[in-house]
């Protein structure tokens, strides 16, 4: 069987991000999966390991000392390394997120492979390798395949979500000679503020969001409160991130932040149009809006016509009574 | 310095856009075609560049015989000259195509520095500059929120999902900008007037030593097979609050192993 | 937009055309016109589609090397424009030269091109048009016309009708169904069937009007061969597609307008003093100019440009439902001398909001096609 | 009667494209209703600084042909601001003192609406508005409009009366009542497009209200009259002698085009929020204008 390689994100400060997970789950559907790991020296048996749980067979590990300080490059030339490690990928697989796409792009003209981008769902059909994008809001679905090249596909957070079975993976270790190559260099670096310990909007499971019907910046405090008690991500609508509700970062649609997650839960939103091209590729779509026409209601699975401030308190009191 | 922007022409968003079913490419007969909003922001870059230092500003696209009306307002804005790729052989090209045939185009006029746009209004892929840097063999600046270029280097800030970095890297370079840089200019009749003078060159693929056949033949290529519309989401269970809503809402979450 | 350099060409052709008309139409056609017997009328019209020929003007938007003028719509529109003016006779070519010429050029083989072009460019072959049958009405994936594969070819069964020319067509631009198993828009195929053969049976259909301008055809195993097979087995109805946008284009609306213009005269010649028809006499009379210059303004787009389908699309409309207006107008108010005009063509108008796809039909072609409303 | 070209020039091309990107730019595609009867999206020293008010006024021998203005104008009217860039092209286009005017002009229209002796000055109601006294003389100069009341009822053009009337020639009242017909079919036009966009996003009994049939056709009319609307207004561009008549209907087409975009959407499409009543009124409006140019032209 060929191998499926998945490039491995790793945070500044050293922790395999959560794409890891929907990443190696996608490749085990391809071919054996691999997980390539583009770092700086040091032990990274610990790495390991949790790759491992993750389904990874090999995992493959390029040490260098400018990993950290060379913009994209050092990801393209340790999947380009793995590449030629493993003779017979059939496909790389990345995250879709600004620097994803810009590896998958680089890879794909260096190893010559075909570039999907943005997909929702990837199979293997007769030996080929097939992705599902969704275009235009999730209006149209596309069926991609791959053929005359390996396939490098950016695979959208969120989108592919299955347990797979741990493995105690091979080690491969390689140093990568950086000098010559074409990149920029990264002079300082400021992290985005993750003090919420919410999950990330992108890649999350399920979110929360509220919209105009909230009312107030003060009144979102309600929404943060059901994300916390399922776990979830914070956004909102376009007209809540006009409003002064919450920042700019959170918004869920056409302009903002596109989600695909399992659940999706809108308290107060109308239910635009381009609110729903952020969204609608949900699983399940739940909305609680006090408008009974409100058009967010011909998309939801589950849709209440009520006042958010007596039906969330209640829900979140529900639910704190399940878990006990 | 000799600065190439890419430039590219969508349809305007008004209403919904569509994809025709057949051969999955976008379905351009819909609406009007337009400059992309942030192909402008990537010449007023360039632009400002050349008020300061008086740097040549060269525009390119590739597209059908119609985008040389997008050339044609680049060159009211201010551009020097404009390059048009137009060959029949690219019509449904994909990025795979459009990056190469880009980049053997900037090659044929020579650069200090590319800049486009992070990412086109219709495509949305984001990944024809690093395709094209690589083409190159240069590095690439990408989704920089600000620019600041010198003698023979350029840095900027870049957004990323995870924060803010700052970047630099000696020319040649590609550099793509975000929705964040700056507004364009706003083109002026007597622009339009002289632009009316200015060089636009067509380039077909033969001049720039390209046969589709051998060129592309051996890398891979992404081939769409089935385009659906995706079926409306039918609403489903929708109620009415009559008092105990909110509990009903947390009994269908458990359902569906939510909790 | 065209260059001075192509001005100039047009304006030389215009002029060319209408010298060449002048000089070309027969005496006998613009004078006689009414008095004239059917077989003098079918005689005329046939010779004129020779004319055309000899003069240069046959398939004029057609590509040389099938033996056209290689020009474009524009000069097709004008010379359309100037014939009606100088009274010229309507060939019986048309339909070859509208429908068929174009499905051959998009879909026919090189030997198809080189046996059926000259003859229909220089009036040798007329042709008919087999599309519409009494059970598909509108609804051309409704095809249920037989086509059975035999050896060599295939046994064509079943039923067309409004087959205009049916009785001096030699060749029918068939739609058959090949395969019934096939899904819809899969299951037809395109023929070029020989009128001259045995299990031919044409009968003509009389119209409200009285005239018998269609006839229904009976096909009972008529024999056609893989030769004369468009394109491959189950493409009929793209083929057809390619067909039917041509018919609904420029050429067709020209010769419309000037038919309406001429109605129109009539109207403002006796109706024009009669201050209570001021407003309505305006209205129309302005409304019979947008159709020339719709088409004026399509056929000076690209023709594979989104605004010239955008164009050409609410042609058919246009002219239908103005010439019944224009009809009825003259019926309600018809004097002695006027009243066998109006009485005819208000009979014969009530028809062409249904032929060419019916105006409901076009309607909702718009509103999928140009809008994007979902089906 | 010779057919030579329908199309517009470069500089209509060019031009339109510039001032529509510009437009959609500034209004960001929110609703006319967000913003019409406050203050414009777009600065009109943004429009006069790029010389826009002069691109109907020859100089090196190049300009604007009427053609190109109905290409311009149409534009405008896709995405309508209150601002008097129509009226100050047509009046620097025929006066040579408006011209040499550092600022918006208009004139000034007896119509059926206003008692016999007072003009409609569409803008007149903005600050230091000036209009053209007499179009058929060179040497008269501009007048500042003194109004004597507002016209509230389209807040698009910012209407005044004035107890000035301009007197126009037969070529300024022709060229502007077929500058006033594109920019109407291009509001058509957009009122249109919404209309299909609204229809295909209302759902009713499970469906997007776009696929009945009988909303089908409504909006094939209404886009045919759009169609026709944008027609009439080329003819009259190109045709002189039908110019005007031609103007009037083509408002009348794109009136209808709006009535039948205001039907499909319902219950909302008669209400102040959704806006569409502010492009009927302005159509209306021209309309009475163009019609009391009848007598000039």
């Amino acid at each position: 069987m060929s191998t499926a390689l998945t490039l491995i994100e790793v945070s500044p400060s050293g922790e395999i991000r959560g794409s890891a997970k929907m990443l190696l789950a996608a490749a085990t559907r391809l071919g054996t999966p691999v997980a390539v790991l583009s770092t700086t020296p040091g032990d990274h048996s610990e790495h390991v390991k949790q790759l491992g749980d993750l389904g990874a067979h090999h995992v493959f590990i390029a040490e260098s000392t400018q990993t950290d300080s060379l913009l994209a490059t050092p990801a393209v030339e340790s999947l380009a390394a793995a590449f030629s490690h493993f003779e017979t990928s059939a496909a790389v697989l990345v995250t879709n997120s600004v620097e994803g796409r810009e590896i998958a792009g680089r890879l794909a003209v260096r190893i010559g492979g075909g570039l999907t981008i943005d997909a929702i769902d990837i199979t293997l059909v007769n030996d080929r390798v097939v992705a599902r994008n969704s275009v235009f809001g999730g209006a149209f679905d596309v069926e991609s395949s791959i053929h005359g090249g390996p396939a490098v596909i950016t695979l959208r957070q969120g989108s592919i979500d299955e347990e797979v079975t741990a493995h105690t993976p091979d080690l491969i270790t390689i140093t990568l000679s950086l000098t010559s190559v074409a990149a920029a260099t990264i002079t300082s670096r400021t992290e985005a503020p993750t003090d919420s310990g919410r999950p990330d909007l992108r890649g999350a499971a399920t979110v929360v969001s509220g919209g105009r019907g909230v009312g107030s910046k003060e009144d979102f405090l309600l929404v943060e409160q059901l994300a916390d008690a399922l776990g979830a991500a914070v956004g909102a609508s376009r007209a809540a991130v006009d409003a002064g509700y919450i920042t700019h970062s959170l918004q869920v649609g056409q302009t903002g932040t596109i989600v695909s997650p399992q659940l999706y839960i809108a308290l107060g939103i109308s239910g635009a149009i381009q609110h729903l091209a952020g969204m609608q590729t949900a699983k399940v779509i739940v909305a609680v809006n006090k408008d009974p026409d409100a058009p967010i209601f011909d998309f939801t699975d589950f849709g209440i016509v009520g006042d958010i401030f007596t039906v969330i308190p209640q829900t979140i009191e529900a639910l704190h009574r399940f878990r006990h | 310095m000799k600065i190439i922007v890419l430039v590219k022409q969508v349809p305007d968003t008004w209403g919904e856009r569509s994809l025709d079913s057949a051969t999955g490419a976008l379905d351009r007969s819909a609406p009007d075609n337009i400059i992309d909003e942030i192909s402008d922001r990537s010449l007023e870059v360039a632009l400002r560049h050349k008020d300061e230092t008086g740097a040549e500003v060269i525009v390119l696209t590739m597209g059908p015989a119609s985008a040389a009306v997008a050339l044609r307002h680049c060159l009211a804005m201010g551009a020097d000259s404009a390059v048009h790729v137009l060959d029949d052989a690219l019509a449904g090209a994909d990025v795979t195509w459009t990056s190469s045939v880009l980049a053997a185009a900037i090659t044929h006029e020579g650069f200090d520095m590319v800049i486009a746009g992070n990412e086109s209004t219709d495509g949305r892929g984001g990944v024809i500059p690093a395709m094209v840097a690589e083409h190159l063999s240069v590095p690439h600046l990408t989704s920089l929120s600000e620019v600041h270029i010198a003698v023979d280097v350029v840095n900027g800030s870049r957004e990323t999902d995870y924060g803010t970095l700052t970047v630099t890297a000696r020319l040649p370079a590609i550099v793509s900008v975000t929705e964040q840089s700056p507004d364009a200019r706003f083109p002026s009749f007597k622009g339009l007037l002289k632009a009316k003078k200015k060089p636009l060159a067509t380039l077909s693929l033969s001049d720039l030593s390209i046969n589709p056949e051998t060129s592309f033949g051996s890398t891979g290529r992404s081939t769409i097979t089935t385009v659906t519309r995706r079926p409306a989401r039918t609403a489903g269970i929708k109620i009415v609050d009559s008092g105990n809503a909110g509990v009903e809402l947390a009994e269908f979450l458990a359902a569906g192993r939510f909790v | 937009m065209p260059t001075t350099q192509e001005r100039n060409a047009r304006e030389v052709f215009t002029s060319a055309a209408r010298v060449w008309l002048q000089e070309n139409v027969p005496a006998r056609w613009r004078e006689n016109r009414g008095s004239l017997s059917e077989k003098e009328t079918d005689e005329i019209r046939h010779e004129w589609d020779r004319q055309l020929h000899r003069g240069g003007f046959a398939g004029l938007s057609l590509p040389k090397e099938f033996g056209g003028q290689g020009l474009s719509m524009v000069e097709e529109v004008i010379f359309h424009d100037l014939a009606a003016q100088a009274q010229a006779p309507d060939g019986l070519a048309r339909i070859g030269r509208i429908l068929t010429a174009p499905s051959l050029i998009g879909h026919g083989t090189d030997e198809q091109l080189a046996r059926f072009l000259p003859k229909i460019l220089n009036g040798d072959e007329i042709w008919c048009q087999g599309f519409s049958e009494p059970n598909a009405g509108s609804d051309l994936a409704g095809v249920s016309c037989r086509a059975v594969k035999v050896d060599g070819g295939y046994l064509i069964s079943g039923r067309k009708t409004w087959t205009s020319f049916a009785k001096m067509a030699h060749r029918c631009l068939l739609l058959a169904q090949t395969d019934p198993s096939a899904p819809r828009h899969k299951n037809l195929t395109m023929f070029l069937l020989d009128m001259k053969q045995p299990g031919v049976n044409i009968s003509p259909i009389k119209q409200a009007s009285g005239l018998t301008h269609f006839a229904e055809v009976q096909f009972d195993d008529v024999f056609v061969s893989d030769a004369d097979r468009v394109s491959t087995e189950g493409s009929g109805w793209k083929v057809a597609m390619t067909t039917l946008m041509n018919e609904r284009g420029g050429v067709e609306a020209t010769s419309r307008y000037v038919e309406i213009r001429s109605d129109m005269d009539l109207l403002l010649a006796t109706l024009g003093d009669r201050p209570d028809l001021r407003k309505q006499l305006d209205e129309l009379d302005i409304r019979v100019e947008l159709v020339h210059w719709q088409v004026s303004k399509a056929v000076d787009l690209e023709l594979d440009s989104p605004d010239f389908f955008r164009a050409t699309s609410i042609l058919k409309l246009l002219w239908s439902e103005l010439w019944q207006e224009t009809s009825i107008l003259g019926l309600e108010n018809m004097t002695p001398e006027t009243s066998d005009h109006w009485r005819l063509q208000y009979l014969e108008t009530r028809a062409s909001s249904i032929y060419s796809g019916s105006n409901e039909i076009q309607r909702n072609i718009i509103s999928e096609r140009v809008l994007g409303l979902p089906r | 009667m010779t057919l030579l070209t329908t199309r517009p020039g470069e500089i209509g091309l060019l031009a339109a494209g510039a001032i529509r990107s510009a437009l959609v730019k500034a209004t960001d595609q929110a609703n006319i209703s967000s913003y019409i009867e406050g203050q414009s999206p777009l600065a009109w020293s943004d429009i006069s600084d790029a010389g826009w008010d002069l691109v109907g006024v020859t100089e090196d021998d190049e300009s604007a042909t009427l053609r190109d203005l109905v290409e311009i104008a149409k534009a405008w009217g896709e995405i309508t601001v209150q601002l008097p860039l129509l009226t100050t092209i047509m009046a620097k286009r025929h006066s040579a003192r408006a011209a040499e005017h550092d600022g918006p002009v208009t004139f000034s229209i007896p119509t059926q609406a206003l008692a016999a002796g007072t003009g409609m000055v569409p803008f007149g109601h903005i600050a230091h508005m000036h209009m053209v006294a007499d179009f058929t003389s060179d040497t008269s100069s501009l007048v500042a409009v003194q109004s004597l009341t507002s016209d509230i009822f389209a807040p698009s053009l910012r209407a005044a009366h004035s107890s000035h009337i301009t007197t126009f020639t037969a070529e300024a009242a022709r060229e502007i009542s077929v500058v006033w017909a594109a920019e109407g079919s291009g509001i058509a036009k957009r009122a249109v497009a919404d209309a299909v966009t609204y229809a295909k996003q209302r759902m009713q009994f499970g469906k997007p209200i776009g696929s009945f049939q009988a909303v089908k056709h409504h909006l094939s009319n209404a886009h045919m009259d759009a169609e026709q609307a944008e027609t009439a207004a080329v003819w009259g561009s190109l045709d002189p002698t039908n110019a005007h008549r031609s103007a009037v209907y083509s408002l009348d087409l794109s009136i209808r085009a709006v009535e039948l975009a205001i039907q499909v959407h319902g219950g909302i499409g008669f209400t102040w929020e959704m806006g569409l009543h502010f492009y009927l009124r302005h159509l209306i409006t021209l309309r009475e204008m163009v019609t009391g140019l009848g007598d000039h032209a």
